[in-house]
């Protein structure tokens, strides 16, 4: 019972990460697409801060913190980059998807290829 | 404590870029002559720290630069908690490579991009670009990996889709996004796996430890796939005829550098972290198979295209595969008795064939920009006769065409000729089918030479392009003649080395 | 004596040298053919069965597609599913990718 | 852009904008110490741009502006981390800690209740990426309000 408590957010991410494929693999609107990337992203951050948790261990606060052992925060440190990274690359697809939508009048995913061959 | 700005140079050439990155929209607020000084100063300070970092790698011997450590130079357990820099004979040749093509790109890019609005975002992003493959390049970390992978997509994107007012420059661009961030984020997963086993990150502790268990594979499969995805290996290819055909011209070769290096981190992942835990002959075997593919499919694909910088986006996912091949065959050998017969020698080829790849092939693209430049058209049912109009990008695309068909006496030859001695004998079959692609190769661009060169003036182009356009050409091509000529200085100075550095001396 | 030959194979300043023999003995030959030679009138122009060549310029250069056609006619039944399969839809190149990401799992898993 | 929210949600934003603007820069100056930093504190300051927008719709052009301080926030960024080399260390030592300068405080060893005048170049660092991602996100923000209102108005 207990280490499948502890296996649930791994479950999670699997469950996570295959919605998120299929989004982007099934999805035709562009838009959806993006939003299947973001899905796929939370869940490998969420796969990232389940390895850091560690049972009666604290964040490594050292402010005020009461005295027990922390976590190695390195997980922790991967999962803000990740996430800020995740901002930059939603926000440049995102104007990517406006400008093609300016340029070619739709966010089908099977209409905007004209490169191709 | 003391200034050592030799010790330093992996830093700096990480460094410079962004710092004058970062400067030049401000130079910009004073004056364009400013900016484009500021520009040229970065690239050039990041070429010299390159050229100091190989002077000291190839005259000494190499190094481990850690960052935020007090004492430069000190490797202690600690340091594998920092992040770490490696300043070896592979670095040297990855970054050698970079900075040649990057300096082309950057002369060219002042006349052919003159005129756009809002150039000091595309120095910013050239310089970004730079950065990212510097760092993915020298770094010995893999979250650094990641960071780095994830700034070069971003800042090759911006790049790509730096002309915006063409609809197929956004949709290429949308597309190079898209696979990017979803290859980064499953890179991302699968250092996690290795994290969640191991508690670190560095290379050289988990090469200590790794025991190629059932993570270590998946882990293993998911960064293999991605960076080959990345360095256009078919069948995961198809990103990159889009990106490279509907770029600007000025920077085709600096994103065709980007894959390129994303292939140097390939290589020094599985020959440092990997090679211990796995059977080598079946993971090279891996990276033969994909190299096969890479090889035929491009030169077939190339085969049907009419448009003159698609066709060579094609032979270039072609060259990828020549790579991957001679590689795979050098990395299929290390357990056994081959590696001294052929083996080194298929990785010798294999490295020598990077580094003139992305030279000749910047070239190649540089030359097809000044077509499309002085035409305005890149279709080759159009083209005709600019040889009349056009002598010196003739010649330039001409010595980077027999280049990269390896016709002797130029270096694709040299490097094509060790590929072929090293692949025969682990397999004769495959060395056919090198020499077929590379005839195939050969005839795609007597086509395009044909079509666009010779034949009758039509009229199209407007005359030879501007000087400094000229060069960029010329100090590539300068470089792919002294390669041509001299090919035992560069593979005893540079490529053994880069050999020697990934640990397989025998 | 420096070592100017690469791995015991190939030396490109003995065969450009070789080269720039080969040229000087064919225009040794050639000086030896009769000077007093004439250009016909013809000579340099298209031949197209003895008819007038064409005044547009742009019907004497054979471009594009045109060059190799045979070539890619014969292999069209190879030629044409591959460019059928680059179809340009973003979902595609993704599916490739994962595709190849299952298959080389299952490679891996199996043989290393 | 011109559209314009109701009164109710002006009134709001006028009044909320301010604390969201403070607890950014709480977040920033103490990166350091508690969770937070550049980043996180940049997009909360930002996040009163958004704010901004959604209610007034119109907004003048600070384009240049923003992308000056972005520029401004980076290099100086990369300059304290060059720094550490100039002066004999390497790529992003920490010259400051312990120098009793600014930000130069001794930390304590152990659980403390934290002193804000400690960390080196650390603060310093984060009060610049503070600046960088404040601008850099108001700019995107700015700039796709723009662009979809503009979208609207051709459709």
């Amino acid at each position: 019972m207990n280490s499948l408590f502890y296996a649930l957010p791994f479950v999670m991410v699997a469950v996570l990460i295959i919605m998120g494929l299929y989004t982007v693999l099934f999805k035709r609107n562009l838009i959806k697409m993006i939003m299947g990337v973001a899905i796929i992203q939370n869940g490998v951050n969420l796969f990232l801060v389940s390895l850091a948790y560690r049972e009666g261990y604290v964040a490594p606060i050292w402010t005020s913190a009461p005295d027990v052992d922390m976590v190695l925060p390195t997980p922790h440190a991967l999962t803000l980059t990740s996430i800020v990274i995740g901002v930059a690359t939603t926000a440049l697809m995102l104007s990517f998807v406006i400008m093609l939508k300016k340029h070619y009048g739709t966010t089908d995913s099977h209409e905007t290829r004209r490169c191709k061959e | 404590m003391s200034l050592d700005l030799v010790n330093a140079s992996p830093a700096f050439i990480l460094g410079i870029p962004l710092l004058f990155a970062f400067l030049t929209p401000l130079a910009d607020r004073i004056s364009k002559e400013l900016r484009d000084a500021v520009f040229m100063i970065g690239l050039l300070l990041t070429v010299l720290f390159v050229a100091v970092m190989s002077y000291e790698v190839f005259t000494a011997e190499g190094w481990a630069y850690v960052f935020g450590a007090e004492e430069t130079g000190e490797i202690t357990r600690f340091s594998f908690f920092r992040i770490m820099f490696v300043a070896d004979g592979f670095a040297a040749l990855a970054t050698i490579t970079v900075a040649i093509t990057a300096l082309g790109a950057g002369i060219y890019s002042f006349a052919f991009m003159e005129g756009q609005s809002g150039m000091e975002k595309f120095y910013t992003l050239f310089l970004l670009t730079l950065a990212g493959v510097n760092g993915m390049i020298l770094t010995a970390d893999l979250f650094n990996l990641f960071v780095w992978f994830e700034v070069t997509s971003i800042a090759s994107c911006g790049l790509v889709a730096f002309i915006n007012y063409k609809g197929k420059s956004v949709e290429a661009a949308l597309k190079y996004m898209f696979i990017s961030v979803i290859g980064g984020l499953f890179l991302l997963l699968s250092i996690g796996l290795l994290y969640g086993e191991y508690g670190i990150l560095n290379y050289f502790a988990i090469a200590e430890s790794v025991n190629g268990g059932v993570v270590d594979r998946v882990a293993l499969s998911i960064i293999l796939v991605v960076l080959a995805m990345k360095a256009s290996s078919v069948p995961m290819h198809m990103w990159a005829p889009d990106v490279y055909t509907e770029s600007p011209g000025a920077v085709t070769p600096f994103i065709a550098i980007t894959s390129l290096g994303s292939l140097f981190v390939l290589f020094r992942i599985l020959f440092v972290v990997f090679r211990y835990s796995v059977s080598t002959a079946a993971l090279g075997g891996l990276l033969i198979i994909l190299g096969l593919l890479s090889m035929f499919v491009g030169v077939s694909m190339a085969l049907k295209q009419s448009d003159v910088k698609r066709l060579i986006a094609y032979l270039s996912v072609s060259q990828i595969g020549y790579m991957l091949l001679a590689v795979g065959v050098g990395f299929s050998t290390l357990e056994n008795g081959d590696y001294a017969t052929f083996g080194a020698l298929a990785l010798e080829g294999g490295f020598f064939h990077m580094i003139n790849d992305g030279v000749y092939k910047a070239l190649l693209f540089l030359s097809a920009a000044a077509i499309v430049y002085s035409t305005g058209t890149r279709n080759l049912n159009k083209l005709g006769g600019l040889a009349h109009r056009m002598p010196y990008t003739t010649m330039f695309f001409l010595i980077g065409g027999l280049s990269i068909a390896g016709i002797p006496p130029l270096s694709g030859f040299s490097s094509k000729l060790l590929i072929y001695k090293s692949i025969y004998l682990y397999h004769p079959i495959l060395a056919i089918i090198a020499l077929v692609v590379s005839i195939i190769t050969f005839a795609l661009i007597g086509k395009v030479f044909y079509n666009a060169f010779l034949g009758p003036d039509l009229g199209l182009s407007k005359g030879e392009v501007p000087t400094t356009m000229l060069l960029a050409m010329g100090i590539l091509t300068a470089v792919v003649v002294v390669f041509s000529l001299f090919p035992n200085y560069v593979v005893a100075e540079i490529v053994v080395p880069a050999v020697e550095a990934l640990g397989v001396t025998a | 004596m420096i070592d100017i030959i690469l791995k015991d194979m190939w030396s490109p300043i003995a065969f450009i040298l070789v080269l720039v023999l080969t040229a000087l003995v064919a225009y040794m030959f050639y000086s030896l053919g009769n000077p007093a030679y004439k250009r016909t009138k013809h000579k340099g122009e298209p031949f197209i069965s003895g008819n007038a060549p064409p005044k547009d310029v742009r019907l004497i250069h054979v471009g594009g597609d045109n060059v190799f056609w045979g070539f890619t006619h014969a292999l069209r039944k190879y030629l044409d599913p591959l460019v059928k399969g680059h179809t340009g839809i973003l979902n595609d190149y993704v599916y490739w990718m994962v595709i190849t990401m299952a298959l080389v799992l299952i490679y891996v898993y199996i043989l290393i | 852009m011109n559209w314009k929210m109701s009164r109710v949600v002006r009134t709001v934003t006028d009044v909320m904008v301010v604390p969201i603007i403070v607890f950014g820069i709480y977040l920033i100056i103490h990166g350091h110490l508690t969770p937070g930093g550049g980043f996180q504190g940049g997009a909360v300051v930002a996040s009163s741009t958004a704010l901004l927008i959604i209610a007034y719709g119109s907004f003048r052009d600070y384009k240049k502006d923003f992308s000056s301080v972005e520029s401004i926030g980076l290099t100086l960024f990369i300059f304290l981390a060059i720094l550490g080399i100039l002066l004999g260390a390497t790529l992003f030592y920490n010259f400051g800690a312990g120098t009793g300068g600014l930000f130069g405080g001794r930390v304590a060893e152990g659980i403390n209740p934290g002193y804000i005048n400690t960390g080196g170049t650390v603060p310093l660092m984060n009060i610049m990426v503070g600046l960088e991602v404040t601008a850099a996100l108001s700019l995107i923000l700015w700039m796709m309000a723009k662009s979809s209102d503009s979208m609207e108005v051709e459709a």
